[in-house]
């Protein structure tokens, strides 16, 4: 996220220095974040279902020794993947249409305003009658929670445009889809990149529930299973790798589009 | 026929605040194709307005208004459109992408657009400049991105809303110079709106003077008979429309401070 | 025994919080609340409900809440981290609950071989499927068995992604109600007996000597209840449940309630503590005569507790 | 949603017209949705677990004569209610400080890009622990699953603020505080109201993992009930129901923000 | 001791398109309380780019910049600025808001504001227009509200972008006016930006002239020694102050012209 420069940055400050205190206060946020964990858990709760750091770090090595923890996290992570990809690609192109065709936009409302309200856990029924028990009823879980966010934030991007800029396109000669090829597709790419960075949380947190579906792997399957044995050091463990897989993946997209968005001035 | 045709017009804007807003109302205008159509009137009178209608950015709330004897549905590629601000410049494109889109979208090859792209960069005196983005460049340079996009992409109609406003003396007077060139190699029609009188009887075949708002009209329309070597401040001739300009103006602004009064 | 709990009445009730899961097993609970068993032993308890009886066992850690009702396995899970989570009543066992459906394909248990069956993996389903493979000496290797939640079971047996599946009540009356040609190839009557306990947390049972007693007696009570009038047990959870009273009343003959502590509650503890060392889900080990608190219910009824030694 | 208007629109429509035919589009939306759900249902899919809209609507005239119905919406109406109002209000406040407060920003950011990804459903034991096994851990959840998005929405919000008119305010005199008051908040609502909407839509599929917390009543815990029973028009009536709400609150939301916050030009 | 002192000031503009862009080299430049001076420069050449390290939006690359002695650490509202272009309006606010909002900030209480914000209203021509939000009125309503705004809030120091570009030459003529009455009762300094050499002979005590960027400086500064009498065109003395500066000027447009090409 770029802050709000309220004074000018001195200019002298070079980009690597900035880069590195950046680095540096990311990981004392952590830093304190584990401390805190850890003193609510052995001081303040005191509770056996919620383990300290320590503890859930240790465990956390024991299962990535014995290679299971990366094969729940490869699993789930391709499972999420494919799930935001797809959302994210639907979310787009109906945000768009929605966003731009008055009348698409009266129809179609009523659909992704009611479904967006339903949850994902009471679909997996559904979604099995339909995907069956395997892969595809599980992404098809993830690609619906992250939809309908992709949806809404890349239709208000349409609607923030700025008036001019659509006019003196239509004033060059621009055909619908050039239209929006040129002009309401980078104008509001800042909008539809902030949709899937929230959606990308969604898609994460589904995979839980997506993985109730008949999953033999995967972080949700592990989560569900260490709830059900009540190994509570697993489930915390499966938690932090949650955390962790979303807190990079999101670096990632972020880097991504530093370096190959950046003429469209994404905000984050 | 006429090319465009403005037959008793009305523009009445709803406002946030509530009462509706009547800006133009019994508008006439006849515009030939190869006329140069300079529009002044006082701040707040209208004339953006008009140009708005023109150019099909919004419906005439009454009247009708033609262009070559149809009613204008809304922007086309016919009529090129020089805005007032910068805001319609494309954040994400250089300058040169910025100019180089109309080409682009009528589906010029990238070398020849870029060819023509360049050479209206030029003919706006930034050729060191493409490459950078709009928000790096100085208010007056994005003014100038602007005319060299709307003349690159070579309409038939050209609508200009203060295009050199932000322009210092100097550069402007070039800027009119080559204005006046291309206008005259291609005689399209130019609607030309401006607050220099001086601008206006350089330029124009017609002039235009609005009245205050609000339901604005032309005031008068005068035809500016000018040999091109009387085209200059020093000349008698130019400073006799000068001056029936002016005096229209005035009046105006006089009647527009008593009615804020 | 009444006239002392209606005296004890008078004062402030003793204010309990208990949780279980939706479904007629739990009954004990249900009728209790529904009865007002509880509160004519001056006991002011909040029944609160979750996704499953198992599910709630675990917030007997830390005295969450101060009794469940749910199956074997979750307890002994609960007790390795916590070995204050202890059984004090054995109050269900279910004879004909837990089946093996066939599709149409299916005709019989033989036919099943070589096709693919639903367990809900870690769940009394498994339990039963690897009891069942015992007994009836068939080979594990001749199955290809999917992990497959219960609810799912139906529509995937629908689809045709499973050919059987093994789950309890009420999922086989309702595949075979809804699955064209679906019916029991097998159930856990003569090869498992399945239980449900009764626990709470020991700390709180200490320290609150007069209240758990009166709990234990309320829950003996409503057993009793259940056995004498069955009918009217029936309409009492089917509104605590505010399910209709036809499918309570079709699931709850299936289910003996009888309040005790015998060898045969020690005997399901240890296969639950067997099959969860077998899947190494069990954190550190734990004895079956550890997990149970017999006193209360020796107070309450002596004649039920038979634990052998 | 305001449509980009392409071409302008004739003047002459009246606003009360345009309302009306509105209506009727989002009418012929809806009535789309359902015919398209019978013909799926009986044409398409013909399972027993997908029951034709006909016999969920019987049913749901069922549970709302008996009185049920209502209870559970009314009950689960008043936790999302709490649970979004409060996590709205936090993540407004913290996505500012985000957005406005750099070094505040770099400390913080590893919670809320950390905490995001963590499902609902894996802190139900936490919420317990934390909050008892009453009420307020089920807001707790709900106000969880919407805090982060308004704090994104919020703090992009912030760092979108056009250059300018922060200047001017300092220019003008603004204090820290009142910056915020004259300048970013009201800059930021159009963002703000938008992740709000989104952040809604999660407060409502929450509270299915809320009710799975012990609780005794709410459209979560009728949708529970109803799949260990497998009564499956039920579990549609609670699935219909969320959605209707959820349309309701969400246009609710959407008039009041066109009502009281027109001025700050929302983008819907 | 100056108010105002520029020092070997440099500002160097990191670009996106990677090479960095010089504006400003070696700027010196000291303005004393109480005077009005007019930065003349062609387009481009970094008139914006002083105005807001004054204005304390920048930081000069190298060299010092202080007022009344201090280093500018930032904008304060010592320093009121008139923005070239109208994106520092508040949109939710307005215009009679937005001109009161300085007055609000400084506490003063709402009769009194409002009192003040339709004095600045009136005195800029709109006194029927407070009711209307920025998008509903014109380019060049939008640019006197930000007059106003600036002037309502009594600044020590006032930075002005072009602030009567956008205005027809009666209302113009108006405000200038108007603003040299203000600066003359409260003598405070004014820096304003504008492109009309005109304007500048009016208004100023003393006029600077920037060379044509990249690297640019002060090329030359003219104080402006006019009676009020003599500040109009008829004036023979006007007239020459007006010819050395256009001559200064024009000198750089065609050095620019040559850059460019
Ligand atoms: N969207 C709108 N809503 C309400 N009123 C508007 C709107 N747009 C313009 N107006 C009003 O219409 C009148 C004419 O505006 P217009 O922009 O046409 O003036 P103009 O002649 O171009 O002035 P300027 O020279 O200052 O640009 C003004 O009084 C303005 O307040
Ligand atoms: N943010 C920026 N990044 C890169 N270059 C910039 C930036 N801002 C300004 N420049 C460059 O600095 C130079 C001076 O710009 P400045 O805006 O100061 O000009 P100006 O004198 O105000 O011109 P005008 O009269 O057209 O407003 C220009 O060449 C411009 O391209
Ligand atoms: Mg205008
Ligand atoms: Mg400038």
């Amino acid at each position: 996220m770029a802050t709000l420069a309220l004074r000018a940055a001195p200019a002298a400050v070079s980009a690597w220095r900035s880069t590195l205190t950046g680095a540096a206060a990311t990981l004392a946020g952590f830093a304190s974040l584990f401390v805190l964990w850890h003193l609510a858990s052995v001081y303040l709760v005191g509770s056996a279902l919620f383990p300290p750091p320590l503890r859930v770090l240790a465990r956390g090595i024991e299962l990535a020794r014995d290679g299971s923890l990366l094969d729940n996290v490869s699993v789930s992570l391709g499972r999420i993947l494919a799930g935001f990809a797809i959302g994210s690609a639907c979310g787009v192109v109906i945000g768009f249409v929605l966003g731009a065709v008055a009348p698409a936009r009266r129809v179609l409302e009523p659909y992704t305003e009611f479904l967006r309200f339903i949850p994902a856990t009471a679909l997996i029924t559904v979604a099995v009658i339909w995907f069956g028990i395997g892969e595809s009823s599980k992404i098809f879980l993830i690609a619906y929670t992250t939809v309908f966010i992709v949806i809404i934030n890349t239709a208000a991007g349409v609607a923030s445009i700025n008036r001019n800029k659509v006019r003196a396109a239509l004033c060059l000669g621009a055909t619908r889809p050039q239209l929006f090829v040129h002009v309401l597709l980078p104008a509001a790419t800042p909008y539809v990149l902030t949709g899937m960075r929230i959606a990308m949380a969604n898609s994460f947190t589904t995979i839980v529930a997506a993985e109730l579906v008949a999953a033999n792997d995967g972080l949700g399957k592990m989560l569900w299973d260490a709830r059900l044995f009540m190994l509570v050091d697993d489930i915390f463990v499966a938690l932090i790798c949650l955390g962790f897989l979303g807190f990079s993946a999101d670096r990632l997209f972020r880097w991504a589009i530093l370096r190959f968005a950046r003429r469209f001035s994404p905000v984050m | 026929m006429s090319l465009v045709a403005f037959r008793d017009v009305e523009k009445t804007y709803a406002s946030r605040s509530g009462r509706p807003y009547t800006a133009i109302r019994g508008f006439d205008l006849d515009l030939a194709a190869g006329e140069f159509f300079c529009l002044l009137g006082t701040s707040g009178c209208g004339k953006t307005t008009v140009l708005n209608m023109l150019a099909g950015f919004e419906h005439p709330s009454g009247g009708t208004m033609t262009v070559r004897g149809r009613p204008v549905r809304g922007p086309g590629r016919d009529r090129g459109v020089v805005f007032q601000g910068n805001d319609s410049l494309y954040d994400w494109l250089t300058a040169l992408e910025n100019i180089a889109l109309g080409p682009r979208l009528s589906g010029l090859p990238a070398a020849e657009r870029r060819e023509r792209a360049n050479h209206y960069l030029s003919l706006v005196g930034l050729a060191q400049q493409g490459g950078k983005y709009p928000s790096e460049l100085s208010g007056g340079m994005q003014q100038r991105i602007q005319i060299a996009r709307a003349l690159a992409n070579d309409p038939d109609i050209l609508l200009m809303d203060e295009p050199f406003g932000a322009l210092d003396a100097q550069t402007r007077t070039t800027l009119q110079a080559e204005l006046l060139r291309i206008w005259q190699a291609t005689r399209n029609c130019v609607l030309f709106i401006t607050h220099d009188i001086d601008e206006a009887v350089t330029l124009a075949t017609r002039i235009g003077v609005m009245r205050a708002g609000p339901a604005s009209t032309l005031k008068a329309v005068i035809d500016v008979d000018l040999a091109p070597e009387d085209r200059v401040r020093t000349s008698e001739r130019f400073m006799a429309v000068y001056r029936r300009v002016h005096a229209l103006l005035s009046d105006e602004v006089t009647l527009a401070a008593l009615q804020a009064h | 025994l009444l006239a002392a709990g209606a005296a004890r009445a008078q004062q402030a009730p003793a204010k309990m919080t208990i949780a279980t899961g939706v479904d007629p097993s739990f009954a004990p609970f249900y009728v209790a609340k529904e009865a007002g068993i509880f509160s004519r032993n001056g006991l002011d308890v909040q029944v609160n409900t979750g996704p499953s009886g198992s599910a709630m066992v675990a917030f007997l850690i830390g005295n969450q809440i101060n009794a469940a009702y749910g199956a074997e396995q979750a307890g002994v899970s609960a007790h390795a981290v916590d070995d204050n989570v202890v059984v004090v009543a054995d109050g269900t066992e279910l004879k004909r609950w837990i089946s093996i459906v066939g599709s149409a394909a299916v005709p019989d248990l033989a036919a099943l071989k070589g096709k693919t069956i639903g367990i809900a993996r870690g769940t009394g389903s498994e339990t039963f499927w690897l009891a069942a493979i015992k007994a009836k000496g068939l080979d594990p290797a001749d199955y290809r068995v999917v992990n497959v939640e219960a609810p799912e079971m139906v529509a995937a047996l629908e689809r045709g992604n499973i050919d059987a599946f093994a789950v309890w009540e009420p999922w086989p009356t309702r595949a075979i109600g809804a699955v064209k040609g679906a019916k029991v190839l097998l159930t856990n009557e003569g090869i498992i007996n399945v239980r449900n306990f009764v626990y709470m947390n020991r700390g709180w049972a200490t320290k609150n000597p007069d209240a758990s007693r009166r709990f234990v007696t309320s829950l003996v009570e409503a057993a009793d209840r259940i056995k004498a009038d069955p009918g009217a047990s029936v309409a009492m959870v089917a509104k605590f449940l505010k399910q209709p009273p036809a499918l309570v009343g079709e699931l709850m003959p299936k289910v003996d309630y009888t309040m005790n502590l015998s060898g045969g509650t020690l005997a399901n503890i240890a296969v639950a503590i067997d099959h969860l060392k077998g899947a190494g889900k069990l954190t550190k080990p734990v004895q079956p005569a550890e997990m149970i608190m017999p006193e209360l219910m020796r107070e309450v009824r002596p004649a039920a507790v038979a634990l052998g030694n």
